[in-house]
């Protein structure tokens, strides 16, 4: 078998701000503290297989866009490697990491503030491709023109602006402008969280197809389990930086074996659940500044052993293509029963 | 969402100065200034600057006096018999070009700077901010004293020297509002498409840093030209022979107390509509752009 | 306070040996007398020395007054004068020492409690003029003390006509009347002067009535002045010359022309007739009336009539184009030159104006202005004295009885070693004059020194080495009821304001 | 059945614009008994954000409440002096905005801002108002409520400050709670957590409340009637069950139909075809017209509501009664 | 915090350093001090003898690194007009110009904070037209020009109130100050009103802009829904948000105020730092200028510093990261 799309081996990734003279001054004198440290990635592994869409899933603040910023090369990392078939993407030098940065393109979540709103779609889509020289400049227009249509925008919209679209239309115009530089790898950070039931369907078909036409590899971020169900191929689970779960679609929804995943699942909203009573989760969700030991969950955690709080649960396969991060059952978790976990049962256990 | 047709810059600048008596008057009595200041060759009685048009014989005559030439004299003349009304015609021409030309070179300079220390941040930000302290620091006269002294006297230098005080204020405003537009993720897009850095710089962030510009650029093309004046009253301005409105206002201060009113009176009042029409028309076209204040 | 004047410029130290330009020297003779006084036209009489003579060329024994008392009351004696003049060419970081005044001193020795002899090293007939300009302190009070501790009323101790009470800098100076003075008695007792640097803001607390007395009037408020109830003005004509200089310094003169811009091969200024000819297409009287609002006197020489040395032969040249164009094209300029013009504009009243009006005059008569500049002082004395300029405006103030000193600096062949020509900007040079005025300076005879000063003069401006323009007149204003004697000295002393009736 | 809360009869507003008129709300009746949720769903742009400040008399100029009826308790609101109106809010009807985010004024601290809404209303002293505010917060599950009381809302999470708007907006017990999505951004075990505490605040304190959203699941498992607004109209309304199990509507049926299901995988998902229509161009007669499979002449003309006061649908065309029938 | 103000040592000393040597170097370039100090008889004796005890003959970098030595000792060399040590004659006038340019700053705050306010509150309306007409006048005419017409009425023609100078002070904490006598508070009104005018302007012209900025924010929405009355409003919410850009502005303007007071202590011969600057600067007394500049560098340094503190005072997000 050939090395996977993209292979990101434990990457760490801290946010902190470098001391200046002043401030290591300070420190030396004792008179500051250093700064504080986001460790919004901690130990992160991740492969993705050509042509597969991953479904990246977990709470606000996990590092989820983190992720997917250093998947893209555009955010250093702390520690660990990212490689894009077989190649460290950190060592990649002039025409190789421009090429690499091309290939992978990210869409925003919010599609309004990812266009700027003083710019014709004709430049937003077409000023890439033009500096680039993957089209002429006399050629821009048929080019935005033939994106716009395969992207189901009609083409004579090709001089407005960005406030006449509405939010479906604008998100496709992002997928337009990521597709002009012709990627084969596509991150989709939140991309229909704001959308309504009706356009978020207009897109998720048009991400469909386009991964049908053009095989295009996708990770797919989003906390929307829906829709990660219906779109990919395999869903991976994180919580506070870490990756607690990892399995094909199927298997998730059937048979979730962290303790958070199946919280969550057991929290879909569904129009066929009508009159549900809500539980309320107590606890505090802890903060990526000062994230608790052992394992991150286990202020939250109903089954929380004493070994949850000390030891860090590394992420062990439960069967071939399942991994799971938790100290249960050998270290593979609870296997999802009909029963299942519910919510309410994560009641803080100290 | 609105789907109408692109309505281009122009036309809803235009609209929007239309749909406000007050800023279509300013905007026209603008235009009437600017256009008479561009011809005040053609327009002008006489060509004040010229030593040998002008007659010593007919200094400080009040308005309407008839001088030594025949001619009449209906501003009156200043205390080297220049007709007020042709030197008020040039004079408006050297404060709008000074006035124009510092704001617009400042705007420049100050946008540059300002938008470099945002996007890069770290020490080019220290740097550039701790020089825009510096330069706050400076007296406006210490500094247009250098620069006579170095360059010598005449319109360039006064330019210069306001630029170099002004350029300050447009780098913190600028720096204040491309630090938010940097953040947003139109411009991690444009990096991710692999633009560069300049072009995302000043192709990207600049247009939407543009309306607080407009603003601090109107006021500080008011305040250039009030700055020439200050500096004319010093006695560290622009040459004697070639008067501007703020030179004028000067020049007739010294004789208020002599009771010869009309050689700052009617400059000063010029200077006050010029600046007025301006702050009113600049102040328009802050709401016609801001989306939210537009109606 | 009695009385309240607004004065336009401001001492830098009350010390009166600090530094002699004309404003610390103002403030001084309120504080502080000398050996001699120079009356309002700058003449010698008995100060605090009551009679001099001469024992031989180098010898001098001066008598001092009887029975004059410091302000704290100790006596004045001749250890009091040993030591002034011994202090006046010695006090540290003196930006204007008295040096030059004691120079010719080689030594002072107290004889008794009132007889002070003086040795000079070299034969000088006006020593009294010189030593007579340095003012007398007290020995017991400024031993010992920096010129600092002057501004305050321990030190600033002297037997003048007032005596000081605080100095806040840049605001007020208050005094009260020394009711012993051995001299009148001023009239006003508490005085307060205010230091207003800004003309019109000098005028207008004239006119609010914040102030009784304003000196320096702008020339164009004068008329304004004199018309408003109230208020009257009061004008002398000063020591002071406005000169236009054309520089004879290098084949080339800076910023002159031909007709097509180009700068010219040769000197046009070292031509005599070019000097003439601009000379006389300059009509003094118009400047005078028109930009000064009459205050001034149209000058065809150096000092005005009051001062020794002035020749009444020596007349303004009166303005004739026709004459200037034949002479310009008898010096090989038919169609002119062209010319750019300097000016001071801080430095006297109406300077920036001046200079625009030379220039239209110059224009008429037949030559080319390029431009006109008029720059602060501070940038333009310096390029003024290296010489950048060809042609440019400037003053110079007469604050010695004779012209002798003024013709000296201005006119005499520039020699740095031997300390001539200092003012000489425009590097004018003639043997005869040098040699004539040599010779007059070492007159002891009075009257025969005039006679010899009066030829110099009249054989220097033969050839138009300077084109003296006019001599400023000053103006003070006064509320009703108050008048002031003041002179060519320019000076605003309280002691000589007095009430009329 | 519960008595009405709240009656809101044919409101219209209105946004006068230079280039036209917005009909942001064009005609929307609402009932809302104690104790009752009314889930309003619909199409982003389709007024239900200015429905809901329309009822508080906050819609900001050029917008104006053109006509209709606002009964709270049987007090026209729309007649109410500011005075009254001000009594009012916050303290019988709360509303908690869209976008709790941005609605707490970042420079002031929770705790001043909670005690000025407890003073607003009622004349205790500070330190009372300060206990009640503290308890609040306990209330909605803020831990340590004494100290977080003194932070800013920037040093709270996204969840912790909706917490802290639900208890802002419970601080004086009010009978009509109108909130605007507040839990779009979040993900589903913290959302789960402030909906139970909704549930209960109904379920317990009897009060009514407005919950619009476009999240159909939440609706359906939350409220128990629920209204479809499009292009600023009511088109259907009725019970949870009946609008979600039956839509009547092809545009509640478009919804419906696009959210992806556990077998739809590897099919397109139905999306309705076309776009909302712009705001100031809407089509004569029904606005849904020109992306309806259904339309027909009959449609150009303006659809009247019908049906009983509590099912109600405004098509000329409706659904049948059994999904199966209706063509794909 | 500590961290803080360190790095801004650091920084103001590299800043003060620059300004140092370009002032040093600027005012040589104007002119030769000893062309103006002297008086216009004196001879080359004189001039040598000057030259020589103002040690002006040293070749420009020995004069530059004699001054920096020295400085860094805090002697900042004596003024050549006055042979007093440089900064002394400045501290001793400063307090005049802080009292001038302090009081302006409160009468813009005074009078701009709540005509802005008013103005905002009703965008359009024919108060607001008038606020803001009015306001144009403030800083469209030059600041000379307004000094004379407030001289002109107040003084000249009214007699209300006085001109020149800055009248009786008292001390008040030590300080001498215009504010302890009826007489000293006279003199203060006119040059404080001509140096704020244009400052009046400015934080009328801002406020109205935050306001009308400020009030279509959902917060405002969010309060109203509350209950909240208007006046709290505008005076808590709003006012407490706008304050931010017009605390920068004016500490910015701060500098401009002290360098426009050169103008009005010229007109009104207010006794401060001003007036001695540009006499300092027209005799190019070296030392005063340069200790000028500095003083004043390190002043907005300073103010720069309180306004950061303020900012964090004012706006709790901005805290976490200025310290
Ligand atoms: N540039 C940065 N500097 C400091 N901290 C950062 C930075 N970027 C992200 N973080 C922190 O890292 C953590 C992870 O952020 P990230 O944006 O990856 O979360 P996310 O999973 O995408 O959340 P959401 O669902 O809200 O988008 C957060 O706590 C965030 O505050
Ligand atoms: N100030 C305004 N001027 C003009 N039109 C406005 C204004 N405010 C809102 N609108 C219009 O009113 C309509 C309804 O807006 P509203 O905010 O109620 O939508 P919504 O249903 O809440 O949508 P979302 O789901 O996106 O929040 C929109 O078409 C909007 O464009
Ligand atoms: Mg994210
Ligand atoms: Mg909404």
């Amino acid at each position: 078998m050939t090395a996977p799309m993209i292979e990101v081996s434990n990457v760490t990734r801290h946010f902190r701000r470098k001391p200046d003279l002043a401030e290591r001054l300070a420190m030396r004198a004792g008179l500051a503290s250093p700064p504080p440290t986001v460790h919004a990635l901690d130990g992160v592994s991740l492969s993705i297989d050509r042509g597969e869409v991953v479904g990246l899933v977990g709470e606000s603040g996990c590092g989820k866009s983190t992720l997917g910023r250093i998947v893209a090369g555009m955010l250093p990392v702390t520690s660990g490697t990212v490689s894009r078939e077989g190649r460290d993407i950190a060592t990649l030098r002039g025409a190789e990491e421009r090429a690499m940065r091309l290939a992978t393109q990210i869409i925003f979540q919010d599609p309004m503030s990812s266009l700027n709103p003083r710019k014709k779609v004709v430049d937003i889509i077409g000023e890439a491709p033009r500096l680039h020289g993957l089209a002429e400049r006399r050629d821009v227009r048929a080019t935005v023109e033939g994106l716009m249509a395969q992207v189901g925008l009609d083409p004579a919209m090709i001089d407005r602006y960005p406030h006449q679209f509405s939010g479906g239309q604008r998100q496709r115009i992002g997928i337009a402008r990521a597709l002009a530089v012709n990627p084969d790898f596509l991150i989709c950070d939140e991309s229909i969280a704001a959308l309504d039931v009706s356009i978020q369907a207009q897109v998720i078909n048009l991400l469909v197809k386009l991964r049908q036409d053009l095989s295009l590899t996708l990770l797919f971020i989003s906390h929307d389990l829906s829709v990660v169900r219906y779109i990919s191929d395999r869903v991976v689970i994180m919580y506070l930086g870490r990756v607690v779960e990892t399995a094909p679609t199927d298997r998730i929804f059937a048979a979730a074996r962290h303790p958070y995943t199946q919280a969550l699942l057991e929290e879909i909203p569904r129009i066929d659940r009508r009159g549900h009573r809500f539980s309320s989760v107590k606890g505090e969700i802890p903060s990526p500044v000062n994230p608790p030991q052992g394992c991150h969950f286990h202020p939250r955690c109903p089954l929380a052993m004493d070994r949850c709080r000390v030891e860090r649960p590394v992420l062990t396969k439960a069967s071939p293509d399942h991994a799971v991060a938790c100290h249960l059952d050998g270290g593979t978790g609870r296997p999802l029963t009909n029963a299942g976990v519910k919510t309410g049962d994560l009641t803080p256990t100290s | 969402m609105s789907l109408l047709r692109p309505e281009s810059m122009a036309s809803r600048i235009l609209r929007g100065l239309l749909t406000s008596p007050k800023a279509t008057i300013a905007a026209v009595i603008c235009v009437v200034l600017v256009v008479s200041a561009v011809f005040a060759p053609l327009i002008a009685p006489q060509n004040p600057y010229d030593l040998t048009e002008i007659d010593f014989f007919d200094a400080k005559l009040p308005p309407m006096s008839e001088g030594y030439t025949g001619m009449t004299y209906v501003l009156g003349t200043d205390g080297q018999g220049r007709d007020m009304l042709s030197a008020m015609l040039y004079g408006l021409r050297t404060s709008l070009a000074v006035g124009v030309t510092a704001g617009v070179l400042a705007m420049l300079v100050g946008t540059a700077l300002g938008l470099l220390a945002a996007y890069r941040g770290g020490w080019i930000d220290t740097f550039v901010m701790r020089f825009v302290d510096l330069m706050l620091g400076f007296p406006t006269i210490l500094v247009a004293l250098m620069i006579l002294v170095v360059f010598g006297q005449g319109v360039d230098k006064v330019i210069l020297a306001l630029v170099f005080v002004q350029w300050a204020y447009f780098a913190r405003a600028v720096r204040a509002t491309a630090l938010i537009e940097a953040g947003k993720e139109y411009a991690e897009a444009a990096r991710c498409l692999g633009i560069p850095a300049w072009r995302i710089m000043f192709g990207h962030i600049l247009p939407n840093c543009l309306p607080p510009l407009i603003v601090i650029g109107t006021i500080q093309v008011a305040s250039a030209i009030a700055a020439e004046a200050t500096l004319s009253f010093l006695g560290i301005g622009l040459p004697i022979t070639e008067p501007s409105l703020g030179l004028l206002i000067a020049n007739g201060y010294q004789v208020m107390l002599a009771g010869l009113y009309w050689m700052s009176v009617y400059p000063g009042l010029l200077l006050l509509a010029l600046v007025f029409c301006v702050n009113i028309v600049g102040d328009r076209l802050r709401e016609i752009l801001n989306p939210r204040l537009a109606q | 306070a009695d009385l309240t004047i607004g004065r336009a410029s401001e001492q830098s130290s009350i010390d009166p040996q600090f530094s002699r330009t004309g404003n610390n020297q103002m403030t001084s003779t309120m504080f502080f007398d000398r050996l001699v006084n120079f009356d309002e036209n700058l003449q010698v009489s008995p100060g605090l020395a009551e009679s001099w003579t001469n024992e031989d060329e180098t010898t001098w024994t001066l008598k001092l007054r009887e029975g004059v008392t410091f302000h704290d009351g100790s006596p004045f004696t001749a250890a009091d004068v040993v030591y002034s003049l011994e202090r006046a060419d010695e006090v540290p970081n003196s930006p204007a020492p008295y040096t030059d005044m004691v120079s010719s001193v080689a030594s002072v020795e107290a004889v008794d409690d009132l007889t002070v002899k003086i040795t000079t090293n070299v034969p000088n007939p006006a020593l009294m003029e010189d030593i007579g300009r340095v003012f007398i302190i007290s020995k017991a009070a400024a031993e010992g003390k920096t010129s600092e501790d002057f501004n305050a009323p321990a030190t600033a101790v002297g037997t003048g006509p007032y005596i000081l009470d605080e100095w806040r800098v840049g605001e007020t100076l208050t005094m009260h009347a020394n009711e012993a003075y051995w001299g009148t008695v001023p009239e006003f007792n508490e005085v307060e002067i205010r230091f207003i640097s800004n003309d019109a803001a000098r005028v207008a607390a004239l006119l609010s009535g914040a102030v009784d007395v304003i000196d320096a009037v702008p020339p164009q408020d004068v008329t304004r002045l004199e018309g408003t109830d109230g208020i009257n003005v009061f004008s002398t004509p000063s020591g002071r010359v406005i000169y236009l200089g054309l520089s004879m310094r290098g084949d080339q003169a800076p910023a002159v022309t031909d007709l097509a811009g180009n700068p010219l091969e040769e000197n046009p200024f070292k031509d005599a007739r070019v000097r003439k000819a601009i000379s006389l297409m300059i009509d003094r009287q118009l400047i005078v009336d028109r930009i000064l609002g009459g205050s001034g006197v149209p000058a065809g020489q150096l000092v005005p009539d009051a001062l020794g040395g002035h020749n009444p032969d020596v007349a303004p040249d009166a303005v004739d184009v026709e004459q200037a164009k034949a002479l310009l094209a008898e010096a090989g300029y038919p169609d002119g030159f062209g010319l750019t013009l300097y000016s001071s504009n801080d430095r006297f009243p109406g300077d920036g104006d001046i200079v625009q009006a030379l220039g239209q005059m110059l224009a008429r008569g037949g030559l080319k202005v390029n431009g006109v500049e008029a720059l602060p002082y501070s940038v333009y004395s310096k390029a003024a004295s290296a010489g950048d300029y060809g042609a440019f405006v400037f003053s110079l103030g007469s604050s010695t009885p004779t012209s002798a000193p003024n013709l000296q600096a201005l006119l005499g062949t520039y020699d740095k070693e031997a300390g001539k020509g200092a003012f000489n900007r425009v590097r004018f040079s003639s043997e005869a004059f040098d040699a004539a005025l040599a010779d007059a300076l070492q007159e002891f005879d009075e009257e025969a020194r005039l006679t010899k000063l009066r030829d110099a003069t009249a054989l220097v401006f033969e050839e138009t080495p300077i084109v003296p323009l006019y001599w400023q007149k000053v103006h003070w204003g006064l509320k009703d009821g108050l008048t002031i004697d003041a002179g060519l000295s320019e000076q605003t002393l309280p002691q000589k304001i007095t009430s009329t009736e | 059945m519960t008595e009405a809360l709240l009656e809101v009869r044919g409101l219209r507003t209105w946004f006068e614009t230079p280039r036209g008129t917005v009909r942001a709300v064009d005609g929307v009746d609402l009932t809302v008994g104690r104790g009752e949720i009314l889930g309003l769903v619909g199409e982003s742009g389709s007024g239900k954000s200015i429905t809901g400040f329309s009822l508080l008399g906050l819609v900001d100029p050029p917008g104006r409440v053109i006509e209709g009826e606002i009964r709270f308790h049987g007090e026209d609101l729309r007649a109410a002096s500011p005075r009254r109106l001000r009594d009012l809010r916050g303290n019988r009807i709360a509303m908690i905005f869209q976008d709790p985010m941005m609605t707490l004024n970042p420079v002031l601290r929770i705790g001043t801002q909670m005690i000025e809404t407890v003073q607003a209303h009622a004349r205790v002293s500070k330190a009372e108002a300060r206990a009640m505010a503290r308890d609040a917060l306990g209330q909605v599950g803020i831990p340590h409520p004494d100290e977080r009381i003194d932070a800013y809302p920037h040093e709270f999470s996204g969840g912790m400050r909706q917490r802290v708007a639900i208890a802002i907006a419970l601080l004086h017990k009010p009978d009509l709670i109108i909130a605007d999505e507040p839990t779009t951004a979040l993900d589903v075990t913290i959302q789960s957590q402030i909906l139970s505490e909704m549930q209960a605040l109904t379920r317990d304190m009897g009060l009514g409340m407005i919950w619009i959203s476009h999240d159909l699941g939440v609706v359906g498992q939350l409220a128990h009637k629920m209204a479809v607004m499009y292009a600023g109209r009511i088109v259907e309304r009725g019970s949870v069950d009946e609008v979600l199990d039956t839509p009547r509507h092809p545009y509640t049926r478009g919804l419906i139909d696009s959210l992806p299901m556990e077998n739809d995988r590897g099919q397109p998902l139905r999306q309705i075809p076309g776009n909302a229509p712009p705001p100031l161009n809407r089509p004569e007669g029904c606005p849904f017209r020109p992306r309806c499979a259904h339309a027909t002449d009959a449609c150009l003309a303006e659809p009247e509501e019908t049906g009983t006061p509590d099912r109600a649908w405004r098509c000329f065309h409706p659904l049948g009664s059994r999904l199966t029938e209706v063509p794909a | 915090m500590t961290v803080f103000i360190l790095r801004r040592v650091l920084q103001a000393i590299l800043v003060l350093l620059i300004t140092s040597l370009v002032v040093f170097l600027g005012v040589y370039a104007i002119g030769d001090p000893l062309e103006i100090l002297l008086p216009a008889d004196a001879s080359m004796a004189e001039r040598a003898q000057v030259a020589e005890s103002l040690n002006l003959n040293d070749p420009l970098p020995v004069q530059y690194w004699t001054f920096i030595s020295s400085a860094v000792q805090g002697d900042f060399g004596r003024s050549f007009v006055y042979n007093r040590p440089a900064l002394d004659v400045i501290f001793e006038r400063l307090p005049a110009t802080l009292e001038l340019v302090t009081t302006s700053l409160i009468l813009s705050l005074v009078i701009g904070i709540p005509l802005g306010l008013i103005a905002g509150v009703k965008p359009r309306s024919l108060t607001d037209e008038s606020i803001m007409t009015g306001s144009i006048l403030g800083f469209s005419l030059p600041n000379f020009w307004q000094g004379m017409m407030l001289i002109m009425i107040f003084a000249v023609w009214l007699g209300w109130l006085p001109s020149t100078g800055r009248g009786e002070t008292g001390t008040f904490l030590g300080l001498r100050t215009s504010y302890a006598t009826w007489d000293g508070f006279v003199h203060l009104i006119l040059p404080a009103t001509n140096l704020a005018l244009a400052q009046i302007a400015l934080v009328i012209r801002l406020t109205r802009t935050g306001v009308q900025e400020t009030m279509p924010l959902d917060f405002v929405k969010y309060a109203r829904a509350r209950g909240i009355g208007e006046g709290r409003i505008l005076f808590v919410h709003v006012l407490k948000t706008i304050l931010i850009p017009i605390v920068t502005v004016l500490g910015i303007e701060f500098g401009s105020l002290i360098a426009f007071a050169v103008v009005t202590e010229t007109i009104f011969a207010w006794p401060g730092v001003g007036k001695l600057i540009i006499d300092s600067i027209k005799m190019l007394d070296r030392p005063v200028v340069v200790a000028y500049i500095l003083v004043i560098t390190a002043m907005f340094i300073v103010i720069n510093l309180v306004v950061d503190v303020l900012y964090s005072l004012l706006d709790p997000r901005i805290r976490g990261r200025a310290q």
